[in-house]
């Protein structure tokens, strides 16, 4: 598979979208820094928004007809959209959790244990 | 503009101003200046503004309509009437009638629509409606003014001395000022309504709006027991009316499928006939016929057979068409043209206030003064016989005769038990009650224009008195003529103004020359009287003559009993007498404006054809105005064409008689109270049964509560104790049982369902506590679940498409 | 150009001449903003020697001092490059270049004549907005790798300041490019051909008005005083500039100079009609592509001055508020942002809105149909 | 076959490379301040896979919400938490081995999907055949917020085709939904004064 002469496809922005979101993954369960885990977050949310435009794209897909077509990039400025004000959110709550239990440690914030 | 346009707008702007009105006191009343004295202004300018708006429409009227005068019309008098009225006819035709013009017609709205029953917002302009528009909205206007003097205590803190609060001492309450003015607001627009609707069920729902308004009037004072007894009873006793009146728009509405008056364009080229001209069709020369539908309605029995014999249904409808002048000569249909007109006059019975509903007017007067003019006066009592006049031609002659033998009665009545009264506003209500009888009595007896004539002048010289009245009270503190006497030099001009108010209502005058407006309506109604004696072939009519005649020696005994002893005389009670003083000038001055139209509202205009006669005639229903003769029921009847009183063999007899009996009265009244020649105290001793009698308002009050009032108690108490008895028993005997029941239940639930749903509860509980270890409370686990479950989820779907599906198909092309 | 270059080489060596069309873009645009920078940084020796009634440099290179810039670049690469101790020494060095990387890809959006782009690009308004808001990045990480106080808050401040002005920046660009009805560079600058009464600033009152919020938020965007509080020097020393020396510190420099550069040029392009001067020379001539590529060429070039003479115009501006103004604190700064120009842009968008809705052609165009 | 190198392709390499080792460097670097310039470096990366994509008006977005907006303000987080014992936190080695596995065995399920599809390969087109499809998404893109679909004449149902089929509800959502969430997040975040007793805070004060 010579990717410098073969065009591109769906496919290989499916192969990066997915690298993306498990590193997202991997970000969120490993990181213990809350920042941290909104990175991850925002990694996932990439990676899905990467499909949702390949999906999406004439350019990639010679049988447009079948393409999410401009769906598919609305879907992606939607999730971009989104993702600003959980960031916002997230990054409100991470603060507050700061000022009231001076760390950021996820693993402090267990006081919903079951 | 047309004049079918302009009308219809300027009247409707007039009638729905003091809605608005209405609507702003009610939600900004209290907050309207000092005490809720700009409801007042607010009020008064809405009707001002109506008042300008009916006069113009007025003017638009005579303008467009000049009044025309035309040789008479032979009408059916002429062809029916057999016996002495022929001879009348023939002989006395030489005066000229008004010609009639035709009616405003319309709807300005339609409200909803159930099959054939259109409810519309409609209108129904005649000359009798823009007059009584005037006439309403001028003593309204008048009413409105002088009650900012009469009700100016109300914008303070008001003590009402006749009501005892709590703590011993009179009772302190807000002053409603704002709140009256609403009333009046709502009560002018609900009586201009009643004017100019168009049809029966608007002229019902406003007929109730009046009577709901009157309510809250009569009741203003609600502290006082005696004013929410007399609302209560008002209203109670229009209600009786009222049925009849829903009987009568039942009957008219089962029969002929609409109520509205005239003529309606609903679309070009479509027509929707009225009531009037239903009953009295173009094609039948205006004569009073039933009819098609109300015949058929009646011969529901004979129409049934034809349709089980004939094998079409065409056939049976032409052989049904065929039949239907058969059955209207049979008389099929005409009793229900007599019991819609019955039921009808039924309610204008209990609006004005006539035997035997009459009981309620006098003890109205527990309103303010004003309310009882306005109302009990000048207005909604007049809706009563404005509606009779409008409603004349549907009237057949069995229940014209209903009409003046009740108007008769009634004038009688009243105008006895107001000679011994001693209240002024009571003797005023009773005058009141008589002067409708009178209304009643000429309109029963063909006398359209007289009663409708005299319904105008009375409303302007009645409510004359009657602030004339308040004007005492308000200056006395007391309703007792007993206690006044010798206020003609303290307060002048209210005791002149009141004297012109007198003389109008007694028909003073220089006979055939020139009178006060009563005199002329008064007039005319005893020559209409006359008239009718001299064309019925029945001594009825006799009696009913000589009844109104005297009755008029009455009105003017009466009248001037009263202004004697409020006016001349030595004062009786001192302190009453310092204490008077003269109304200030926002009461004098509807006084003086209205004792003005008092005198000269009879007078014709020098030099053309111009009075309130002639324009009234321009209203006159087609094909009444060359009146009836003989019923079909009763063949005697006879309501003689009113052009025929005009003639002198009737117009100057009766002209000088009634001159003559009013003067009469004077004469007896000036001997009693003005000279004292009699002293009353002997003649009430020498006749103290008969005094008893009217002192206790022939006891009617008392027989009604015997008759009606307690056995309803009574039979009320039985019904209580068979509720008591029976039914509770009944009741409490199921609720014990269903108490042992419940105990029962109680037992098998706690031992059954309680411990099964216990049971399940303490597995739950234990499940529960077996998942809490899985809410570790860390994020990062969370995530790593979900991760874990998606791949799981992701590989035990394509397990399953392998395995399951793979047979059925591939994905992709 | 790629297509030029093509005819001379041999099918398979097509690449060959994209490679070398992109590289001679990348050349020009560099050797402009270096221009730029170097002229720059005379003139604001210059102005502010002026301004405070002193003569500025005079000795190097002639009369006006006109090398200066050459031998302070020199100066400055010369210097020793110093990294704290406590810094994150990846991040440190790499903050300057991620600042000049973000202010020079902004260059690749802007057209400098009718059709003279690097990248012509359908949403190029967008994208110069959006890039030149990346700079903060590289002056955050700058303030955090220094490893010192002066420069954290330095970098908190720009942070603070820039995500707050790119939201009225961001509506001020929108109206012009409603009232255009494009977000092309390009299209919006050629709707303006014709005389300085088609310039978008003269389209309808608003827009007049829009300008002046603009030239606010991208005075503060840019950081230059009186918005200059990263680099307050009175009380952060030198704020996230602090620990940098040498060619890195000039590397700072350049990088505020090209966006300022750049933003003075939107600014031209989106308010003042580009390339088009006040009157329209270039077509009167018949310098059109129209009649001769050569003409076309020589019109572009007339173009690239009025742009440039623009663009200097507001770097001149954005000087003399350096010099004239004294800074603001940062509450001030934050509420001249939220209080007054977010509000101001917005109605400001909204009465633009209403504007083009009622009167479509625009101020000059209602005057003359009210004439007509 | 030098002549038949993609550009496109080279390019894709290049972005792809860049934002997949960001990525990873993102889950590798403990220095959280590292981890936010390479969470950058992914997502510009990302942007340009965007414009490779045609998606010029998403590539913008992405530089100018994410990059610009979401990112600034995640580093402005991660300085206002800036505490030397918060900067560098370490995992657990067994929880990095947890991690890892699940992510291994979650990028092998999506790697396998991404190669299952054959269509998805996107072989056969020419580099003509894209540059032909090359079109300009502001417009559209605009519009379907709006409500209005230019891009899809060809739909059947004409109620959908005057525009019902847009994104407008979507649009009006999102919007108001931004504006309640940077309240509250304006809210959530703001300074408050630190009790000084033991007790519990007070009640929040009402922002003026």
């Amino acid at each position: 598979m010579n990717l410098l002469t073969q065009p591109v496809g769906p496919m290989h922005y499916l192969l990066v979208g997915a690298v993306l979101f498990v590193c997202g993954v991997i970000c969120m369960t490993a990181k213990r820094n809350a920042l941290g885990v909104l990175m991850g977050i925002e990694l996932v949310l990439n990676g899905a928004t990467l499909n949702f435009v390949a999906f999406g794209s004439r350019f990639l897909r010679g049988d447009s007809a079948s393409s999410l077509g401009l769906d598919g990039q609305l879907m992606a400025l939607f999730v971009i959209v989104l993702a600003a004000a959980e960031a916002a959110v997230a990054l409100a709550i991470a603060l507050n959790f700061y000022h009231t239990h001076a760390t950021i440690d996820v693993d402090d914030a267990s006081e919903l244990k079951g | 503009m047309t004049l079918d346009r302009l009308l219809p707008l300027l009247l409707g702007l007039a009638w729905l101003l003091p809605l608005a009105s209405f609507a702003a006191i009610v939600f900004f009343g209290p907050r309207m200046g000092k005490g809720g004295k700009g409801a007042g202004y607010v009020a008064t300018a809405a009707i001002g503004l109506a008042m300008v708006l009916s006069l113009v429409a007025l003017g638009g009227w005579l303008l467009g309509n000049p009044v025309t005068l035309i040789e008479p019309t032979a009408g059916p008098a002429e062809e029916h009437a057999e016996g002495p009225a022929e001879g009348h006819a023939e002989g006395l035709a030489a005066g000229k009638v008004v010609e009639i013009v035709r009616p405003i017609a319309g709807n300005w709205y339609t409200l909803a629509e159930f099959g054939s029953l259109r409810l519309t917002i409609g209108y129904y302009i005649d000359a009798l409606t823009v007059v009584m528009f005037a006439m309403v909205t001028l003593v309204a206007f008048c009413i409105h003014v002088y009650s900012f003097g009469y009700m100016h205590e109300e914008l303070d803190e008001v003590t009402d001395p006749m009501v005892t609060a709590d703590d011993g001492g009179p009772l302190r309450r807000p002053g409603r000022f704002h709140r009256f003015f609403q009333y009046l607001s709502l009560f002018c627009f609900s009586m201009l309504g009643l004017v100019v609707a168009g049809n029966l069920a608007m002229v019902f729902v406003f007929w109730e709006l009046v009577g709901i308004c009157s309510y809250f009037l009569i009741g203003f004072y609600h502290e006082r027991s005696t004013a929410t007894n007399a609302a209560n009873k008002a209203f109670i006793v229009n209600r009786v009316g009222d049925f009849g009146m829903l009987v009568g728009l039942m009957a008219l509405w089962g029969a002929l499928g609409t109520l509205a008056f005239g003529n309606v364009r609903e679309a070009p080229g479509r027509v929707s006939r009225g009531v009037f001209r239903l009953v009295r069709s173009a094609e039948n020369d205006y004569r009073l016929t039933v009819p098609d539908r109300m015949v058929r309605q009646a011969a529901r029995a004979e129409v049934e057979k034809i349709y089980r014999t004939a094998p079409t249904r065409r056939d049976a409808e032409e052989q049904i068409a065929g039949k239907i002048p058969e059955w209207r000569d049979e008389g099929y249909g005409y009793w229900l043209l007599v019991i819609a007109g019955l039921g009808i006059f039924c309610g204008c019975v209990g609006k004005s206030a006539q035997f035997p509903l009459h009981v309620w007017l006098p003890d109205a007067m527990e309103g303010p003064t004003p309310v009882s003019a306005l109302i009990h006066a000048a207005t909604m009592v007049a809706a009563g016989v404005y509606l009779v006049g409008r409603f004349y031609p549907v009237f057949t002659p069995e229940v014209l005769l209903v009409i003046a033998v009740v108007g008769c009665v009634t004038l009688f009545i009243a105008a006895t038990i107001a000679l011994v009264a001693t209240d002024i506003k009571r003797v005023l209500a009773y005058s009141t009650v008589s002067q409708l009888g009178y209304m009643m009595f000429a309109l029963g007896l063909g006398g359209w224009r007289a009663g409708l004539f005299h319904l105008v002048n009375h409303a302007f010289f009645k409510a004359l008195l009657f602030l004339g009245s308040g004007s005492v009270i308000h200056a006395t503190g007391t309703n007792e003529m007993p206690r006044m006497g010798g206020l003609l030099k303290k307060m002048p001009w209210t005791a002149y103004t009141m004297l012109a108010g007198c003389l109008a209502i007694s028909g003073a005058g220089v006979p055939l020359v020139i009178g006060l407006s009563g005199y002329y309506s008064k007039d005319a109604i005893l020559a209409q009287a006359l008239s009718a004696w001299r064309a019925g072939s029945s001594p009825v009519y006799a009696v009913l003559c000589v009844v109104a005649m005297g009755a008029a020696a009455l009105t003017a005994f009466y009248m001037f009993r009263l202004w004697y002893l409020t006016f001349l005389g030595r004062p009786r009670d001192h302190h009453v007498f310092e204490h008077a003083h003269e109304s200030p000038k926002v009461m004098v001055a509807p006084l003086v404006v209205l004792a003005v139209f008092s005198v000269i509202s009879g007078w014709p205009v020098l030099l053309t054809n111009l009075s309130l006669t002639n324009v009234l005639d321009q209203a006159r229903p087609k094909g009444t105005e060359a009146g009836s003769a003989g019923g079909v029921l009763i063949p005697w009847l006879t309501a003689p064409a009113e052009h025929l009183a005009e003639d002198h063999a009737i117009h100057v007899p009766a002209s000088l008689l009634a001159f003559a009996l009013a003067l009469a009265g004077f004469l007896v009244a000036t001997a009693f109270y003005g000279v004292r020649r009699i002293d009353p105290d002997r003649v009430r001793r020498a006749c103290a049964p008969v005094y008893r009698f009217l002192r206790n308002k022939w006891w009617f009050d008392e027989l009604y509560g015997a008759v009606f009032v307690r056995p309803a108690m009574r039979i009320s108490g039985w019904i209580a104790a068979v509720d008591r008895e029976g039914i509770d028993r009944f009741v409490d005997g199921l609720a014990g049982l269903c108490r042992r029941v419940s105990v029962l239940d109680d037992w098998i639930d706690r031992t059954f369902v309680d411990r099964t749903v216990d049971r399940i509860a303490q597995g739950v509980h234990a499940a529960g506590l077996w998942l809490r270890t899985f809410q570790t409370g860390r994020l990062r686990s969370y995530v790593l679940l979900v991760a874990v479950g998606t791949v799981g989820g992701f590989i035990i779907v394509s397990v399953y498409w392998q395995f399951v599906l793979a047979g059925h198909g591939r994905m992709g092309p | 150009m790629a297509e030029y270059l093509k005819t001379f080489l041999p099918e398979s060596y097509a690449w060959l001449a994209y490679t070398a069309a992109a590289a001679v873009h990348v050349a020009l645009l560099f050797v402009l903003a270096m221009m730029i920078v170097a002229v720059s940084n005379w003139a604001e020796r210059k102005i502010a020697g002026r301004l405070q009634d002193r003569l500025g440099p005079t000795r190097v290179g002639g009369r006006f001092g006109w090398l200066q810039s050459v031998a302070d670049g020199l100066k400055l690469l010369t210097k020793e490059d110093l990294v704290p101790a406590g810094a994150d020494r990846f991040l440190f060095r790499l903050a300057p270049y991620l600042c000049f990387c973000a202010s020079f890809s902004v260059y690749l959006a802007l057209p400098m004549a009718s059709g003279w782009v690097a990248q012509p690009m359908n949403v190029a308004v967008f994208f110069v907005l959006a890039v030149a808001g990346l700079e903060v990045l590289g002056v955050i990480l700058a303030g955090y790798a220094s490893g010192s106080k002066w420069s954290l808050f330095g970098g908190m401040r720009e942070a603070a300041q820039v995500v707050s002005y790119e939201v009225p920046l961001a509506l001020c660009a929108a109206i012009p490019v409603m009232v255009a009805g494009t977000m092309d560079l390009v299209e919006i600058g050629n709707r303006q051909a014709g005389g300085f009464w088609q310039w978008q600033i003269f389209h309808d009152p608003f827009t007049f008005l829009t300008f002046f919020v603009f030239l606010t938020c991208a005075v503060a965007s840019v950081n230059r005083a009186p918005f200059d509080l990263a680099e307050a020097e009175s009380e952060l020393v030198a704020g996230f500039m602090t620990e940098y020396s040498g060619f890195r510190w000039s590397v700072f420099f350049m990088a505020e100079y090209a966006s300022m550069f750049a933003v003075s040029v939107l600014g031209a392009i989106l308010f003042f009609g580009g390339w088009n001067g006040p009157l329209p020379v270039a077509s009167l001539l018949g310098l059109t592509c129209e009649n001769h590529p050569l003409a076309g060429y020589l019109g572009g070039l007339l173009g690239l001055c009025n742009l440039l003479v623009k663009g200097y115009l507001g770097i001149i501006f954005m000087m003399w508020l350096r010099w004239t103004l004294p800074r603001l604190r940062i509450d001030q700064v934050m509420t001249v942002c939220l209080k007054y120009c977010i509000p101001l842009a917005a109605a400001m968008l909204l009465g633009a809105m209403l504007w083009c809705y009622a009167l479509p052609g625009g101020l000059w165009a209602a005057v003359e149909n009210f004439g007509g | 076959m030098s002549v038949a190198i993609q550009w496109h392709s080279l390019f894709f390499l290049l972005m792809a490379l860049a934002a997949c080792g960001a990525a990873l460097a993102v889950v590798l670097s403990a220095n959280v301040v590292r981890m936010a310039f390479w969470l950058v470096v992914s997502l510009g990366a990302v942007a340009g896979l965007f414009f490779l994509a045609g998606a010029d008006l998403v590539g913008t977005l992405q530089l100018m919400v994410y990059v610009g907006g979401t990112l600034v303000l995640l580093v402005f987080g991660v300085m206002l938490t800036a505490r030397q014992p918060f900067v560098d936190m370490r995992t657990a080695p067994t929880q990095w081995l947890v991690a890892a596995l699940v992510g291994a065995s979650l990028l092998a399920v999506l790697w396998q999907a991404a190669l299952s599809v054959d269509r998805w390969a996107g072989r056969g087109q020419t580099l003509a055949d894209r540059q032909a499809q090359a079109e300009p998404t502001a417009a559209p893109l605009g519009l379907a917020l709006v409500g209005v679909r230019v891009d899809k004449p060809d739909q059947a149902d004409p109620r959908l085709r005057d525009g019902m089929a847009g994104y407008l509800l979507p649009f009006e959502v999102i919007s108001v939904h931004l504006v309640v969430v940077l309240i509250g997040a304006a809210h959530l975040a703001r300074a408050k004064r630190r009790p000084t007793s033991p007790e519990p805070p007070q009640t929040p004060r009402t922002p003026e």
